[in-house]
């Protein structure tokens, strides 16, 4: 088991033939996902690294069978690319276009409701199931198999993590990306629920950030709904007020969504908070010490 | 992206949204002029972009050709949080009976637009916020129906009874929204909007900002961008493909990553130190990035060691060396430099390295420390 | 039971000051519909015919527990109207009004499939549950309560055949009139299943009209779907092709949607069709027999 | 509502849909000097708001002056179905590889507008729709979304191979839905859109129709109105609240409510008789109603016997009984008339009937049967 991607996964990618795109496709490709088909419209009919294109998802989706898709298409195509992804029978997006307008994500992420289709992003690293399947930008090199969920708001951040439980034995069971944008697909609670329902799944990491009140109304739904331990980190504890760090998201402004205020959050509903990196593996196995 | 009062305040007008008789002025001799236009009483109201006006005295009521002078001339100069006031908006005094405040802006868990309404206007919106939130009424806009008359007339029901005063508002708030959409906002805000003794409703200030991604397809808007000597810098970085942001620390950073960066900030501040920026060279592995991210850490004399960290994925840490090797060669780099590489390309990138004699760590925390160790070391040279 | 409405519907009357909305809330009070509030924007507080008015849909459910909506607002309103009436809490939508313009019907249609709440009409006289509720315009006094469940897309077409029903002793569990409007809520398809599921109810008459295909549709439906016994009506034998016969629907062009087509496929599927409307309780009586 | 092809022509430049030269003309030397203007070949086209103009000839290419003087000379005046030709447009001849249908409307079953293309353009569709209906696609279009690139990007596909031409498809078709939605359409086709010898594309018939409900709102539209002899005798009728279509027989009807009008017609036609017309008079009980009704149907020399059919609802029988009886008053009414009174106050309105010595019934059947019973009497002394 594990979490929204598995062995089982029919990958489509919109944007097969752009740079990112056809570079990112012989990597995941690399790590053995199951890549089906790649959309570039004006190009169906080709091939792209062995792997057939169509003009449209409908018709990727009909002749492959396709279940998934990871959009690589430019920031002003990439709202349009999501809908034409949940209209066209994907079950779950994965948008990892940088800089795509808010009012576009209002729309889709609307549509995409409607429809009941998943997505992940935009702007973020996408997610990975050890072994099993890469659908994003991730160094599958650093991941491990195992029974950690991971979630993060930022990139590297999360190889960094990931890297510290890895090195420290202790392998994933879905790693995801969730990005940094202000309006996103899926978010903390909804994976934290399916963290919940997936029996592999044994601890939880919850990387957060500056800016927002995601993380607090985290800390509240794992009070009321998760019985599994739980460990999570705050980057931006220095930021300073006002200023935007890279991320849309991160922005302290008023006195709401300082680092501090999340991590109180978190502390209140008994989940540890790592002040360091390093900190993230010795808290997850004395939580799971604790739990057996 | 922010603009002033008075441009939002054109767009209000644009929208056919009642605002006040007004003109922006750039001198005392045009304050007095636009004055004597309008009549008095007027205010002349400092047009920054950053907020607090009020409270640094940026806002005066003149009620007279003199004090309308006066006025000019103690706004026109002042410093308001770092920012000179270039230009000030003279605009006609108006009697009004009640202050309302009402906001268009993105929520974040509903992943939709909200507007804000209070019966409390005409005071900073952060600080009821803070102490009496039930006086802010929020309402979700479901995207598919924007801001249809049915929920338009429910917003103005719980701030209006009067039902004159509910039809100019129902009319008023899909202007707003209409604006808030077409011009891809992230911010709309009317701040008082007050109902005069005539029972019009009127637009006494008004705020906009705007998504940094959707300027693309707004250019008017784009063009109205007016950055301070801080942002200015960062939109240079940000065309070398950087992100960047100036701190008063002693501490260099080089990360690629928001979130890593922030995290590095985070660890020199729980080793003791202060950095001196947040600098993130992205997800590339052009190594002339890098160089260019060593010019912007020189060109900050606060600046005392220099902390790379890096995390490969998509960014090879051989490129970030080599970067870094062609960086030194090119400009004079007199301080020390802390070497942090993992992931995609680790070991090539610390071979290069180690080459060129420069300290390398094997963690974040160890570059953290070994940074602060060379920082204190190089102040007391340098002081 | 019955369909839709019953006595635990609790009916808001939108536009209840105006001309028609007043007059009809008494008719319907006067039947022994439970009215529980009004709305009237501006005359919030006020009451009508003893009936709380309130100044949005809101309120008025808030305040009230309606369930149920009847609409008598003007054409360019009713739209709105009704997307009040579906954000509002309201679980069921009657909308009297005619000369709503379609697209506001397209947009209303979508918004209330999403919230997951029913309509009938716009440009339709509304529906009755003879001695428990009438919401619509129809006549109280012509209806029976028994077990014939009856729709039809015409207003005193429908008075006609109920009248013929109630004069040979026949009662009628619900009787909907769906209206004629291009775009309309409830249709034949999702009345003939809540009658076929509405265990009071033992036969269906259908009152079609030329135009369109719903006709055809429902056919089809019934062959597919309905075991209980169906009998139907096809208004507009002798329209000319091509002429609007007061309802938007009912035109005939290019040989489609004529009521000799629609007739064809009712007889095809073994659902009789009477000639005339005397016919119907005759039809209804053999069926019934035959079954019994 | 219906308007003329360069009617719709003209909302498509708007819209900037390309469309050929072109320009409506009302004499045959106006169309000589267009002729003259665009150079040959043209192709004169009759303006009529019937369909089937080229099966009657209305439709005619000219390769020079004598041809464009004789085609408009042929067309202008020319009677097809009815209507007589008063303009004609006369267009640039333009060559082309191959000949596209689409078109929007309203879909009853999905509840939303759907975009049909078919690759078997420059015909009669609704011929197409017979023989081959799977050459026509049809996409439903959701209202939360609009035309998105990628729908009309879907349906380009289905139409063409060449990018080119899916690129600026991908446009057109997006502008199509916009001006559909804008101007509250029911009906927008281009048949043919054309790809002409240099690849582009073009709109070189138009066609376009409105929603009745929504001209309220569409002042521009309703303004193109040009009602022909039957329409406006129907409008008239509107005015008066009346719903009313003459019909070629004898029989005249006053219903109320359209779906038991046509019950009634059947029933006329049921027992052997022909009705003259569609008359429903509303669910209102303004007996004034009943007397503009009744000058109505004495205003046809067909109508040789009066069936009134009456189930009352909101329509109160006493109400019609007393128009009827004013009617009788005020207009010379020479004809026998059968009335039939059910449901609300029917006793009241019999008894207001009887007093006038008409004749009563009791059902639809009967008073089918009577009307076609004191038809054949009537028919006998007439002729």
């Amino acid at each position: 088991m594990s979490i929204l991607i598995n062995k089982n996964t029919k990958l489509l990618v919109q944007g097969i033939t752009g740079r990112d795109g056809s570079f990112h496709t012989a990597k995941m490709k690399a790590y053995g996902t199951n890549i089906v088909a790649g959309v570039s419209p004006g190009k169906g009919g080709q091939t792209h690294e062995g792997i057939p294109v169509f003009n449209t998802v409908e018709e990727a989706v009909k002749s492959t069978g396709a279940n998934t898709s990871i959009i690589f298409v430019p920031a002003p195509f990439a709202g349009d690319a999501i809908l034409e992804a949940a209209e066209g029978g994907i079950e779950l997006g994965v948008c990892i276009s940088e800089g795509v307008p808010t009012l576009d994500m209002v729309k889709a992420t609307a549509y995409l409701k409607k429809k009941g289709v998943k997505l992940i992003g935009a702007n973020c690293p996408g997610l990975i199931t050890p072994d099993e399947a890469l659908v994003g930008i991730l160094p599958g090199n650093i991941f491990m198999k195992g029974n950690v969920g991971l979630m993060s708001r930022s990139g590297t951040l999360t190889y960094e993590m990931v890297n510290q439980l890895t090195t420290n034995g202790l392998g994933q069971s879905t790693c995801v990306g969730i990005g940094g944008d202000p309006v996103a697909g899926l978010y903390y609670q909804e994976l934290l629920q399916m963290f919940e329902d997936d029996p592999e799944t044994e601890a939880i990491v919850l990387i957060g950030e500056i800016g927002g009140d995601a993380e607090e109304r985290a800390a509240q739904y794992i009070k009321e709904k998760i019985s599994k331990p739980v460990v999570a980190f705050i980057a931006g504890q220095t930021a300073p007020p006002g200023k935007r760090m890279g991320h849309a998201g991160a922005i302290i402004s008023s006195g709401s969504g300082t680092a501090a205020e999340k991590i109180a959050a978190f502390e209140a509903v008994g989940v540890p908070v790592a002040r360091r990196p390093v900190e993230i593996p010795v808290l997850v196995k004395q939580l799971l010490a604790k739990r057996n | 992206m922010k603009i002033h009062e008075y441009q939002a305040k054109e767009f209000f007008s644009r929208y056919r949204i009642p605002i006040t008789r007004e003109k922006v002025c750039y001198t005392i001799d045009e304050v007095a002029e636009v004055a004597g236009e309008l009549g008095f009483p007027v205010v002349v109201k400092a047009q920054v972009l950053v907020g607090g006006r009020g409270k640094a005295g940026g806002v005066k009521l003149a009620k007279s050709m003199e004090e309308a002078r006066a006025a000019a001339g103690k706004i026109l100069g002042m410093d308001i949080k770092g920012c000179t006031v270039e230009k000030v908006l003279v605009a006609e005094g108006v009697k009004f009976n009640s202050e309302f405040y009402v906001g268009l802006t993105i929520d974040r868990n509903s992943k939709s637009v909200i507007f804000m309404a209070s019966a409390e206007g005409g005071v900073e919106i952060e600080e009821v916020a803070k102490e009496n939130p039930d006086a802010i009424h929020k309402f979700i806009i479901d995207p598919d129906l924007g801001m249809s008359p049915f929920m338009a007339r429910k917003i103005a029901f719980r701030l209006f009874e009067d039902i004159n005063l509910v039809k100019q508002a129902v009319d008023l708030f899909q202007k707003l929204y209409q604006l808030f959409i077409d011009t891809d906002a992230s911010l709309v805000e009317i701040n008082p909007l007050v109902v005069t003794d005539e029972g019009k409703l009127l637009a006494l200030d008004g705020k906009m900002n705007f998504d940094d991604n959707a300027l693309y397809r707004q250019p008017a808007i784009a063009a109205l961008n007016e950055p301070d000597e801080d942002e200015k810098k960062e939109i240079e970085a940000k065309e070398k493909g950087l992100s960047y942001i100036r701190l008063d620390g002693t501490i260099g950073c080089m990360v690629n990553g928001a979130g890593l960066a922030m995290a590095t900030m985070d660890m020199i501040k729980y080793f003791g130190g202060q950095p001196a920026n947040f600098l993130d060279i992205g997800g590339s592995s052009n190594p002339q990035k890098v160089v260019e991210a060593m010019k912007l850490l020189m060109s900050d004399k606060n600046v005392h060691v220099v902390m790379i960290n890096i995390f490969g994925g998509i960014t090879r840490c051989d490129d970030v060396a080599r970067g870094l090797i062609t960086a030194l060669n090119q400009i004079d780099v007199n301080i020390p430099i802390v070497v942090r590489l993992s992931g995609t390309n680790a070991k090539e990138g610390l071979e290069i390295i180690k080459q060129a004699n420069l300290p390398v760590v094997n963690s974040m925390s160890e570059a953290a420390q070994e940074a602060m160790r060379l920082c204190k070391g190089c102040s007391q040279e340098k002081n």
